[in-house]
C-alpha cells in the first residue's frame, strides 16, 4: 500500500484506497472542536453570512471555553455568551471552565484514526493517539460545521526515530525543543511529523502529546504516533475504543528521516522570540526572571505537576517572583490535590489557577508587564505574546521552571536540587 | 456614664481616661495596610507631601491581592512600583498572592484586640471582629499616616445590635448582617459605629464575625466591633489576661439599639442593585442565574467553602452555569486541600481560583455580559460591579450561593 | 497591472504579532483592526491605505490559527500579502477569507519599505522596478476558492446549484 | 468662596462603583479615568460635564469602597461642588483632602430640576429661584485643609515648616 499513518487516515476520510503526498481531496471530518479565541466569529459568520444556516452534524462538534476563562471583562464576558447560548440552542457539547481544549478532547473524544479539525493550531496534540488533528481557521471550521466536509492537502510525512532514554531530569519536552530548534519553526511546514522507534513507544500518552503538541510549531500539520497498546490503555481508562489502527506500511514514503538518541539530549531553552533558537539552560548565561508558568495544553499534565513538585517541596520560590500553575484540566487538577501536589505549590508560594490557557496565549490570567521575562511551560514565546510587547519569553521544561522560580533566575534543575 | 466598645479603644490609644462622640481627636495608628490597586497612588501621595521616611516601617502592610493574578500588562506596574516603595522606605511585610489583604492581615498576626488600623480598603471594618478599630482610609490620608503615625479621627456614636437565641439551620452570618442593613438602609450607620453582642454572636466563629464586621461599612459604618472573648484570644494565639479590656459598659450609651431574635432570621439576599435591598430567598426562589461566586474578604473563608462543599457533595453545578469559588487565602486554600472540600467543590463542577480578591473587585475572575445574573457571596451588589450596568447582582450567603448553583436558579439551601 | 506601496517585513512573522492576543475577543474585526501589527509598528492601522501590499520572509503568519490575523489585514484594505513562505494555517485562513496570499521567493530581497510595485494577480506577476518577477501559482482548488472571494461565498455558490 | 453653577441631578446612593469602574481603577492617571465617570449610569455624563457645574444628589452619596479615585475624578471634570442630602463617610474625608466641596442639604435635592442654574456660598447659603437655604459651616479643623487645598498642601506645609 506504502501509505503513511497520516495518509491512511486522509485516505479513509476521502473514502479513497489511497492516497498520496500532494494530492487535494474532500474529506468527511469526524470531529470538529472550537474554542473562545475565534468561536464568536464563525457563529457571527453563520448567523449573517450562509445563504443556508445549517449544521451537519451537532454530535460532531464540541465548544470548549478555555482561554479567556473566567472571563476579565465584558467583551470577552460577551463572546462567551456568544458560544454558549449558540450551544445551548443546537444541542453542542459545551465545556466552559473544565480544562484547557486539547486536554479535554484527548480525555473525552479523540479517537485513534480519526480526522479532527480544531479552530486551534495546537489541535495536532491528538497525534498522541494516532488521530490526524490539525488546526484550521474558523472560516474551515464553519464550512465543516455546515457541510461535514473539507479538504486536505495530503502532506508528506518527515519520520523521528527515538532511541535511548532519557537522563534524569531531561523530558520530552527538552526533546520537541531540540527538534525544532534543528529543524527550524518552518522546518515541517505543510507536513507531518511521525514520531517512531523505541524511544517513542517508551512514552506514556500524556508524554506523546507534548510532542506532538509542538509540531505546529515547526510548521507542521500535525504531529503523530503509531497507536498502540498504550494509547489502547489509555482510550480504555477513558471510556473509548479506537477507530482503526493505522501503521505507517514498511515501504511508506518519507520524505526525510531524522535519528535522534534520547540519552544525549540536555536540558534546554527557547530563547525570546522565536521557538527554534534553542540553547542548553547553561548556556542561556545570567538570565532573571519575574515570572514562571507551568501549564498549558503542551505541559500542564500530572508529569509536570508532579517533576515540578519534587522540585518545589520544602522550598520557596524567590522573593517577587510569581509563579504560576494551571492544571491543564479539572481532571488533572483533582489528581494533583489527591496526590497532594497542590499543598506543596500553595506551600512553595506559587499561584494555583484554575484550569486555562492563562499566560501561554497571553490574553488573560497572569499577562507579564513592560521589561518583564517570563519562563514558561507554553506552546510559544514570540514577542508579546504573554502580555506587553517589550516582554521576553523562553520555554523551558516544567523541571527547569520550577528550579528557575526558585533561584529567581534561569537554571537547570538540577543545579538548584544539588 | 459608661463607655462603649470603640470609645474604650480610643481612650486607650489616647492615654485618656474619657471621650465623647463627635469628639475630634488624633489617635496613634497601630497598623496600617495598602493593597495594590492604591500602593502607586500611596507613593505618590507620600513623596508629594515632602516625607523623607516612613514612620515605623514595621506597621506597614503591603498586600498584592486585587490585581493577583494579574489580567491587564499594566497590572505589573503597580508590583513594581509597591516593590520599589518597600525597598526604599525598608517596608518587610509584603504579601504578594498570598490572599485577600483583610484575611491575611488578621490570619498572618498583624491585628491585635484593642489595635487601631486604618487601610486603604473600605473592608478594613473586617478587623472589628477580633475587637480592632480599623477603618478605610483614601490614599492620601494613608500617606499622611506613614509619614506621622497619626489620624484625626471624629468619635463615632454607636448602634448596638444585639442578636440571642441560636439560628436557623442554612441561615449564616451573612443572613444576620444582609438583615440589618437592610432594617439600616446603607447609609443607616453612617459615620457610627456598629457593635454587635448577644448570644447568638457569642457563639459565632470568628469566621461568621468577620463576615459581619466585613460588611458593615455597607450601612456606612467606621466601625463593625465585636468586644473579644476566649475565641478571638485563641484566633490570636493570646490568653483572654492578655487583651485589654474594651468590652462595652453596662451603662454604655448608644446612639440606638436593636435586637434580633436569631430564630426569626431566614436566608436572604440583597437584590440587584443595592446592598439594602433584602428579600427573604423564597421571594427571589426560582429566578434563573448564569454564574455562582464564592469567594471575597465577607466569605471566601473555610467554613464557608465547608459549607458549599456539604450542599454540593455527591451533585452538579447545573448545565450552563458557572459556579466559581476563590479561597480567601494561600492558608484557606491550604486548609480546604486537606480537608478534601477542594476536592468535592472540583468534582461538581467548580472552578476553583487563586486566592485574591477575584470577582468581587470587578476586575477579573468572571466578569459577566449584558443580562446575566449572579449570586455572589461577596459584599457588594452596585451596578456594573461584574460587567456591563444590566448584570443583576444578588448577595447571599454560601449556603444559598452553593444551593442556587445546583438548581440554576436562586434557592434555599436544604441542609 | 495595479500599483501598491509597500510595507515590508520580516522572516517569522507570527500571529500573535500580527493580531495580539488580548484583542482577539474584542466582538468585531472592525474594533479589533485597530491593534493590527501592535507590537511592531506603531499605528500600522492609520498608516497603511487601501492597495498597499506587505512583503515578507520566510514562514508568514506561523503560529496560531487565529483567522483574525488574515481578516484584520483584509478588513484594512491590504490588497495581498507577498512573502517567500507561508505557515500552513495562515496561508489556508488566507484564501478562505479571499486575501490573496502570494509565495514569490525573490520579492523579499529586491525590495524596501515604501518602494512601489506592481501586482497581476491574475497572471502572478509582480513587477519590482524594471524587474519582473513570477509568483507561485496556487493550487487549482485554492485558486477557485480564491476567486469565489473566500470559502463562505464558495460555499454559498455551492448551494445555489 | 461663591460658586455659581449648572446642576446635574442625580438619585440616592451613588456608589464608588458608579463614580469609578473598578475596571478603569488600576489606569495610570485620574486624567485616563475621569472619561469613565458616572459610566455605569450616565455614560454621556462625564463628557457633558463643565468647569464650574454643581453635582446635586439624594443620600449616601460615595457609598462603597475607600478609592479616592473617585473625587479626584469629579474634582478633575471641575465640577464646583456636590450637594446631597448625606454623604457617605469615607467619600467625606477623601473630598476634603483633596479640596472637593461638599455641601449637605436636606431640601435642595428635591427642588431642583437638571438644568438649573444655582449659586453656592460657602458656609452660608444656597440659591436657588430667587430663594436662599441656609448653610452651616464646616469643622475648623476640615476647613484648615480646605483652606491649605487639600491634605498633600496641608502636609507639604507642615513638613516645609520642619525644615
Amino acid at each position: 500500500m506504502r501509505m503513511t499513518i497520516s495518509e491512511k487516515i486522509i485516505a479513509s476520510a476521502a473514502g479513497l484506497e489511497k492516497v498520496s503526498a500532494g494530492e487535494i481531496h474532500t474529506v468527511n471530518v469526524d470531529r470538529l472542536m472550537s474554542n473562545d479565541g475565534t468561536t464568536h466569529l464563525a457563529i457571527d459568520m453563520y448567523n449573517t453570512l450562509l445563504k443556508k444556516p445549517r449544521i451537519a452534524d451537532k454530535d460532531k462538534l464540541v465548544f470548549i471555553i478555555d482561554h479567556n476563562m473566567p472571563a476579565d471583562n465584558p467583551k470577552t464576558a460577551a463572546a462567551h455568551k456568544k458560544m454558549r447560548d449558540f450551544a445551548r440552542e443546537h444541542g453542542i457539547a459545551f465545556y466552559e471552565g473544565k480544562g484547557v481544549c486539547h486536554q479535554i478532547m484527548m480525555e473525552e473524544y479523540v479517537r485513534s484514526g480519526e480526522l479532527i479539525f480544531g479552530a486551534d493550531s495546537h489541535t495536532c496534540t491528538y497525534g498522541a493517539l494516532g488521530a490526524f488533528g490539525t488546526g484550521v481557521g474558523n472560516t474551515d471550521f464553519l464550512y465543516a460545521m455546515v457541510t461535514g466536509k473539507s479538504w486536505v492537502l495530503v502532506p508528506p510525512t518527515l519520520r523521528f526515530h527515538l532511541t535511548g532514554k532519557f537522563r534524569e531530569g531531561v523530558y520530552p519536552r527538552d526533546l520537541i525543543l531540540t527538534i525544532i530548534g534543528d529543524i527550524g519553526a518552518d522546518g515541517a511546514t505543510y507536513k507531518v511529523m511521525e514520531f517512531t522507534g523505541e524511544g517513542a513507544k517508551a512514552m506514556n500518552i500524556n508524554e506523546r502529546m507534548v510532542l506532538a503538541n509542538m509540531a505546529v510549531e515547526a510548521g507542521a500539520k500535525t504531529g503523530i504516533f503509531e497507536p498502540d497498546e498504550a494509547a489502547l490503555e489509555y482510550l480504555e481508562n477513558h471510556g473509548r475504543k479506537p477507530k482503526y489502527l493505522f501503521k505507517s506500511d514498511p515501504d511508506a514514503v518519507f520524505e526525510k528521516e531524522y535519528h535522534y538518541d534520547l540519552s544525549k539530549i540536555e536540558p534546554v531553552v527557547a530563547r525570546p522570540d522565536n521557538v527554534d533558537d534553542v540553547v542548553s539552560v547553561d548556556e542561556v548565561g545570567d538570565v532573571k526572571i519575574n515570572q514562571g508558568f507551568i501549564g498549558s495544553c503542551n505541559s500542564g499534565r500530572i508529569e509536570e505537576l508532579r517533576t515540578a513538585a519534587s522540585i518545589l517541596k520544602g522550598k520557596k520560590i524567590a522573593d517577587g517572583v510569581r509563579l504560576l500553575i494551571s492544571p491543564a484540566s479539572n481532571t488533572v487538577y483533582l489528581q494533583a490535590l489527591q496526590e497532594g501536589l497542590m499543598d506543596i505549590f500553595i506551600d512553595a508560594g506559587a499561584m494555583i489557577m484554575n484550569s486555562n490557557c492563562s499566560v501561554c496565549w497571553g490574553g488573560c490570567q497572569g499577562v507579564i508587564g513592560e521589561g518583564e521575562v517570563l519562563i514558561s511551560t507554553g506552546t510559544r514565546n514570540f514577542k508579546g505574546r504573554a502580555g506587553h510587547k517589550d516582554s521576553k519569553v523562553y520555554l523551558a521544561s516544567a523541571a527547569t521552571v520550577a528550579a528557575s522560580a526558585l533561584a529567581g533566575k534561569i537554571v537547570r534543575a538540577d543545579r538548584v536540587i544539588a | 456614664m459608661g463607655y462603649t466598645c470603640i470609645e474604650k479603644i480610643i481612650m486607650k490609644n489616647l492615654g485618656q481616661n474619657h471621650v465623647r462622640p463627635n469628639d475630634i481627636v488624633t489617635v496613634n495608628v497601630d497598623r496600617v495596610m495598602i493593597h495594590d490597586i492604591f500602593v502607586p497612588f500611596v507613593a505618590d501621595k507620600f513623596e508629594e507631601m515632602g516625607f523623607e521616611k516612613i514612620w515605623d516601617p514595621e506597621k506597614v502592610v503591603l498586600i498584592y491581592d486585587h490585581l493577583v493574578p494579574t489580567s491587564r500588562v499594566e497590572d505589573v506596574r503597580h508590583f513594581q512600583i509597591g516593590d520599589a516603595f518597600a525597598a526604599k522606605y525598608g517596608i518587610k511585610n509584603v504579601h504578594r498572592g498570598d490572599g485577600i489583604c483583610h484575611q491575611l492581615m488578621p490570619e498572618a498576626d498583624y491585628v491585635k484586640p484593642g489595635d487601631v488600623v486604618f487601610g486603604t480598603d473600605s473592608h478594613t471594618t473586617t478587623y472589628g471582629s477580633i475587637g480592632a478599630f480599623s477603618s478605610g482610609v483614601g490614599y492620601t490620608e494613608m500617606a499622611a499616616i506613614l509619614g506621622t503615625g497619626q489620624l484625626w479621627v471624629k468619635v463615632p456614636e454607636t448602634i448596638r445590635v444585639t442578636i440571642d437565641g441560636k439560628l436557623p439551620a442554612g441561615v449564616m452570618s451573612k443572613d444576620v448582617i444582609l438583615r440589618l442593613i437592610g432594617d439600616l438602609g446603607a447609609d443607616g450607620a453612617n459615620y457610627k459605629a456598629l457593635e454587635f453582642a448577644g448570644s447568638a454572636v457569642d457563639s459565632m466563629s470568628i469566621a461568621s464575625r468577620m463576615t459581619i464586621a466585613n460588611m458593615s461599612v455597607e450601612a456606612g459604618a467606621k466601625a463593625g466591633l465585636f468586644a473579644p472573648d476566649e475565641k478571638v484570644a485563641e484566633y490570636c494565639g493570646v490568653s483572654i489576661e492578655e487583651i485589654p479590656d474594651i468590652s462595652a459598659d453596662e451603662n454604655a450609651k448608644y446612639a440606638k439599639e436593636i435586637r434580633y431574635k436569631a430564630e426569626e432570621l431566614v436566608p436572604v439576599v440583597a437584590c440587584p442593585s443595592s446592598v439594602d435591598k433584602i428579600k427573604p430567598v423564597t421571594e427571589v426562589e426560582g429566578t434563573p442565574i448564569d454564574q455562582v461566586f464564592i469567594g471575597s474578604c465577607t466569605n471566601g473563608r473555610l467554613e464557608d467553602l465547608e459549607i458549599a462543599a456539604k450542599i454540593l457533595e455527591g451533585k452538579k453545578v447545573a448545565d450552563y452555569v458557572k459556579l466559581i469559588v476563590t479561597p480567601a487565602s494561600r492558608e484557606v486554600y491550604r486548609q480546604a486541600s486537606e480537608a478534601g472540600i477542594l476536592e468535592t467543590l472540583i468534582k461538581a463542577g467548580a472552578i476553583v481560583t487563586h486566592p485574591g480578591c477575584g470577582l468581587c473587585c470587578g476586575r477579573s475572575g468572571g466578569i459577566l455580559s449584558e443580562g446575566e445574573r449572579v449570586v455572589a457571596t461577596n459584599n457588594r451588589n452596585f451596578l456594573g460591579r461584574m460587567g456591563p450596568s444590566s448584570v443583576e447582582i444578588y448577595l447571599s450567603s454560601p449556603a444559598v450561593a452553593a444551593a442556587s448553583a445546583v438548581s440554576g436558579r436562586i434557592a434555599l439551601p436544604a441542609l | 497591472m495595479e500599483k501598491s506601496k509597500v510595507w515590508k517585513f520580516n522572516h517569522n512573522v507570527d500571529t500573535d504579532q500580527i493580531i495580539p492576543s488580548q484583542y482577539l475577543l474584542l466582538p468585531t474585526i472592525e474594533e479589533m483592526k485597530a491593534y493590527t501589527f501592535e507590537p511592531l509598528i506603531k499605528d500600522f492601522a492609520k498608516q497603511v491605505q487601501p492597495g498597499d501590499v506587505i512583503i515578507a520572509g520566510e514562514n508568514f503568519g506561523c503560529g496560531s490559527s487565529r483567522e483574525q490575523a488574515p481578516r484584520v489585514l483584509k478588513e484594512l484594505g491590504v490588497r495581498a500579502v507577498i512573502a517567500g513562505s507561508f505557515a500552513r494555517i495562515f496561508f489556508r485562513n488566507a484564501i478562505n477569507i479571499g486575501l490573496p496570499a502570494i509565495i514569490c521567493k525573490e520579492a523579499y530581497d529586491k525590495v524596501k519599505q515604501d518602494d512601489v510595485v506592481e501586482l497581476d494577480m491574475s497572471e502572478g506577476l509582480l513587477k519590482i522596478g524594471d524587474e519582473t518577477l513570477t509568483c507561485t501559482r496556487l493550487p487549482e482548488y485554492m485558486q477557485t476558492i480564491l476567486n469565489a472571494g473566500g470559502l463562505i461565498e464558495f460555499l454559498n455558490k455551492e448551494e445555489v446549484e | 468662596m461663591k460658586i455659581k453653577g449648572k446642576v446635574w441631578v442625580l438619585g440616592d446612593d451613588i456608589d464608588t462603583d458608579i463614580i469609578i469602574p473598578t475596571e478603569y481603577l488600576a489606569m495610570k492617571s485620574i486624567h485616563d479615568m475621569k472619561q469613565y465617570a458616572f459610566s455605569p449610569l450616565r455614560p454621556e455624563l462625564a463628557a457633558s460635564i463643565r468647569p464650574g457645574d454643581i453635582i446635586v444628589a439624594g443620600k449616601n452619596f460615595g457609598c462603597g469602597s475607600s478609592r479616592e479615585q473617585a473625587p479626584e475624578i469629579i474634582k478633575s471634570l471641575q465640577v464646583g461642588c456636590v450637594i446631597a442630602k448625606s454623604f457617605a463617610r469615607i467619600f467625606y474625608r477623601n473630598a476634603i483632602n483633596n479640596g472637593l466641596l461638599l455641601v449637605e442639604h436636606d431640601l435642595l435635592p428635591e427642588l431642583v430640576t437638571e438644568g438649573e442654574d444655582i449659586t453656592v456660598s460657602v458656609g452660608e447659603y444656597i440659591e436657588h429661584k430667587d430663594k436662599r437655604y441656609d448653610l452651616s459651616p464646616l469643622p475648623t479643623n476640615l476647613m484648615e485643609i480646605i483652606a491649605a487645598g487639600g491634605l498633600v498642601e496641608a502636609m507639604k506645609k507642615k513638613n516645609s515648616r520642619n525644615d
